[in-house]
């Protein structure tokens, strides 16, 4: 993050991409898209594309990793090549490590890992195409999967960013708001509890603008949230759809 | 890990073969319900996203520019990589690309390399020392079987989807990736003596042996790879040879929609 | 492997907590015995040798000229790395990275890069083509918990003890590496609903959830990492970062003597 | 493969290195040459030059790899960093990797594998001297190795290349055939009874220039084969003869 | 090593940094500098800076590198990046690869190892900072981190070079010297037997000088020998001190 | 994996050695068949393969140009590296190169490095641009002990077989690879108090200390290597070098058949 005389808010307050000080980028979120995981989330968020497979509760491998009380959560951040405006190189680089490592702490607060002793709840996140707040969108996705897979879990978590850009607070940045913003605070939440999963900071802020930004990105959270339970209901009336629609047909018969 | 099959689903599978009948209802030489949306991603140069039945797959192109090779100074240069990712397979693993996805990157690879599907001499920029290189990455989303098809069909698709981004680079107007021929792939699998196209994942675990035979629009043969431990006979390849033409002209004729 | 406690230990740090209390009787947002040793290696550009109680680390500052990423022409580069050597504990073990030592490395880095410690525009030799290149290495020579505060404070006062090696590259007299601003980073542990600063080992193996907060001389924030399973609420986090200010200030004049 | 402005054929139809089209380039096999292996073959074929070892049956490290019914055949092909004009770097580069992978499968065909539940029987062939047709080559060494190590085959696997130079059908492709020819189609088969272990093609091919291409492979492989066997039946006769003149001294005492 | 036009002896027979041909550069060695090894060490040895930690005896990992009749010793030298004027890579490059692997079997010899079968007894050497002589640097510290760890063994090893510079047979080579001289030859031996248990040589000498060579070598890991006993002693005194303060205040109360 | 030797058999050895004899009726001080073939290699500018009784090794010796070092602008550069193929022995496995490959292709460096075999100043191309890189690649074959002289000896042979490819890269005529010295390497081991040359398998098994020495045709000593966990004393480091000096002798003169 840099801050050049690059201009991202207008003087009536209009961000680059039309947006106001408090507004999303769009948000599509949709459950259940792959076949073989055990639970699946497809989200989209601005230009972000995220796919998020779960697979388990199912044995650990390696057996020396396993936990005897309870499961462990495993996330895996991906970025596909193409994601990027310059090709990433395929594989973990340390970025997406560490992004792994948070995210996979995020999600073992909400899942009842005890429930699973000697078990991994594998978490496998590809960022299809990135701008800007990829980590936000795969937490949000990975909780939409990990609930469409039937993992017993206390809530979801939503998580959103907020920041400060040409000395204002918004929220969600975009790539060039992150780019050339001041700073950029990622927020992992489970809304209803207020609980803090997953939280950075990058940049320069008082604390007042702190507060600021927690308030954008706290609020912000709820109404992802919302989105993620319409995905999930969706996906379940989907579900009971199909499967009335099956009764149906064994009652024809 | 490898993915398993129980004895029972194997008995199955081979009794309804043997009477030339599978799975899903389709003939033998008949494949899945094929989707291919190209355009997908903003951030490549083309891409396309392939559903092959419940196999879903993605091929992303991105280009920049470097140093030809010694041997072909005017001519572009393409990197074909695969990667299979977790997500697809409960038996697939994070690392380094396992045997399996080192031959489907080079069967691909060779299917357009050795197909001239690309006019390489309009991707040089200064012979000797500067040409465009062209990335194809294929990522494995969903996994039922029958990846060559899937994702040479979606690599073909996302090449004619691409845009040589010239004008990023400083080198004048931005021009379509330059294609020479539409080379489409048809694998064929031989169960108990019966050869049929497109295998299902479960198809896929039981068969004897592979053949994936590449042809482009003039009905000509540009690759061809045998794989599996079993055998196929020289008549089988004269069939499969013929089929593969048929196939990928309704595949060709598909993709110009 | 993982550090392994009892669950002897484990209940009586729990009881001394809930009482407020700590191992060594200490106050819950009080650091340890800190100690700060710079010009320490003779070979490197700078160097600091912490030790923050029995936690032992060392970061030495190497230096020399390369290309700049094409997005910032004008400024040098800053390479951080953290080595958990097999020598600092029992667990661990030689080889790659681990995510731990990842997270760490990551989390300094961005501390000082986002806290503009370091004038990169001062270290630019030739615009687009030659700037410095900074290499911080950290290596754990004995854990005893916070890792994160140790290689923080050592980072930082291995920068300031830091000399630009212009000489012997031939670019004029050698000076000072500009240093722009001194950020302190402190880490917080929440156990059973306490926080507490700068815990050891044992303290840090029974933790529900972490969070290290840097400042600067100014009182801003400029970094924030929260880590493990556990949560914070906004509260906490307003009471951590307004604790933070007032230690990053002791701990920078400590720095100044 | 490119077809560039070199003549690979004189208007004689006699091709660079004076070969008529159907013709081999000299291939000699010696099986028995290594002494700590199971088994093992020396090929030379026109300028290339392979070694062939074969050890096992043999328990299979690591233990989750074994197969519970049957042996697993594990090729491994390397080529020497000196095999090729411009240095190789060591290791297995994608290249290798493919072939291993498809020389694997060929022998497993022949191999009486349920015979050896959870064993591995590995083969390694390196590449010392690489002319055109290695995989062929090394193939080809590697079934006399498997029987020189007495696994239980039901036959052994011989292998040959043609191809299209010039416009011509062509058997067994050299250097500069293989860089500027039209096409190339390695095949590996069961002489005696037809059965097609490997293939490949690359190039451009009409149906008919395929049926070309593979009556002559089909044909240079049973000539292989009789190289092959007689190979085989040296090594018998002089292990014959060693054991003979062994039971010699023995009645000599 | 190469002998370039640097004169490194003056006429007067001083040594660039002021040594004569027999003298050492300074050492010092502090034991027990670490507290979570089992043993540990600290040495200074002109400007090489080197510590060394000791874990063990204990379980070796993985365990099929377990030997059933005795322990395994496992050295592993390391340099930080820092430690030289051309940052180095950090992990083990080949040259580092070697000398744990020389100094392992070095240090075998001492350990009794005979007494902790399936053990590992593993050895860190970090070499800090370095300046010629790292190695015997490193040996040295290894055995005084094996003796603080209270490991049994039949005595120590010191270790420190010779070599010739300008024609000259020279002890204990500094920077210049090593690269400028004519041949190096680090050893390691135990001082009261004469047993050798690390020597190597680069260079060029004749029978003759390879004589003096060992002469000087010989005499001053004789010399190290009192030091590294110094530390222990040292050491130990302070424990001890320790012990009885602790046994005072019992006392008191 | 390691090599494994039935108590049996070691036993049988050690009464064999404790009466001066060996397994194949050689003296102690005594080398098995040695064979030396070069040239064998058309690919490589020079090759040997060395038979050393059914030890069987290949080394080539590959070059190109490229940048010389910083510090030796106007020499040449050799690499050196030892690939201990699985054919060799049941108890390699593919991978990274092990520490005895590690060790094995160091010793081999310095004897030739050290011994200044090669003027590294003929193969100066361009002072501080350009300058011949020789590749020595060593590939074990079959490994019956004493890897150390079969392929000293083995690089030895492919240097002298050597010829600089000048024409190849346009830079004049072909040359031969100047060569200043011929260097002998000659490993003793140390058994129960005996020492002996050029160990088998079984013997180097049970070998409790092993030493290496090399020597060029005027008698000096170049490259000296002690390995494994046991010791020599002074005295016999001494015989050791009179014997290497006595052998080496012979080998050259092999060499110049």
């Amino acid at each position: 993050m840099a801050d050049e005389d690059v201009k991202l808010i207008d003087e009536k307050g209009i961000r680059l991409d039309g947006r106001r000080f408090d507004e999303l980028r769009p948000i599509s979120i949709e459950a259940g898209v792959l076949k073989r995981a055990d639970g699946s989330a497809y989200l989209e968020w601005g230009e972000n594309k995220v796919l998020a497979a779960v697979y388990g509760p199912r044995e650990m491998h390696p057996r020396h990793a396993q936990n005897p009380s309870r499961a462990v959560v495993q996330a895996r951040y991906n970025m596909a090549a193409f994601s990027v405006p310059d090709r990433k190189r395929p594989g973990p680089d340390r970025r997406s490590v560490e992004i792994s490592k948070i995210m996979s702490e995020a999600l073992e607060e909400i899942v009842f890992v005890e429930q699973f002793p000697r078990a991994s709840i594998d978490v496998f996140v590809e960022v299809l195409e990135a701008s800007a707040g990829t980590r936000c969108a795969a937490l949000t996705a990975a909780s939409v999967a990990l609930a469409d897979a039937g993992i017993p879990m206390s809530d979801i978590i939503s998580s959103c960013a907020a920041g400060k850009i040409d000395g204002q607070i918004v929220l969600d940045l975009g790539k060039k708001e992150d780019n050339y913003g001041e700073a950029d605070v990622p927020l992992g939440m489970v809304p209803s509890s207020g609980k803090i999963t997953l939280l950075q900071m990058d940049g320069n802020l008082t604390l007042e603008e702190y507060k600021q930004v927690m308030e954008l990105a706290m609020g912000a959270c709820k109404k992802i949230y919302q989105l993620q339970r319409d995905a999930l209901k969706r996906r379940y009336s989907t579900s009971l759809k199909n499967f009335e629609e099956m009764a149906d047909d064994t009652e024809e018969v | 890990m490898k993915e398993l099959i129980s004895s029972i689903t194997k008995d199955y599978l081979y009794r309804l073969i043997k009477d030339g009948k599978r799975l899903d209802g389709r003939g033998l030489l008949e494949h899945r319900k094929l989707d291919i949306e190209t355009g997908w991603i903003g951030t490549a140069e083309g891409s396309a996203r392939v559903h092959l039945g419940d196999t879903d797959v993605i091929v992303g192109v991105k280009m920049s520019t470097g140093e030809p090779f010694p041997d072909t100074p005017d001519r572009g240069v393409m990197i074909t990589s695969a990667e299979l990712i977790p997500m697809a397979s409960p038996t697939y693993e994070a690392g380094p690309p396992r045997e399996d996805a080192t031959e489907l990157a080079r069967v691909v690879d060779r299917g357009i390399r050795e197909g001239k599907v690309i006019d390489m001499t309009k991707l040089c920029i200064k012979e000797g020392e500067e040409v465009w290189l062209a990335f194809l990455d294929m990522h494995i989303l969903d996994f039922d079987g029958n990846l060559f098809d899937a994702c040479g069909i979606a690599a073909m698709a996302a090449l004619l989807d691409s845009t040589v981004p010239a004008e990023t680079f400083g080198f004048g107007e931005d021009y379509p990736l330059p294609i020479d021929h539409v080379v489409i792939p048809t694998t064929f699998y031989k169960i108990k003596e019966q050869i049929m196209l497109d295998a299902r994942l479960e198809e896929e675990m039981i068969s004897d042996a592979r053949l994936t035979v590449g042809t482009n629009e003039k009905g000509e043969i540009v690759s061809m790879q045998k794989g599996l431990s079993g055998v196929f006979d020289y008549q089988d390849t004269l069939f499969c040879i013929e089929k593969s033409k048929e196939i990928g002209d309704s595949i060709r004729a598909l993709m110009k929609k």
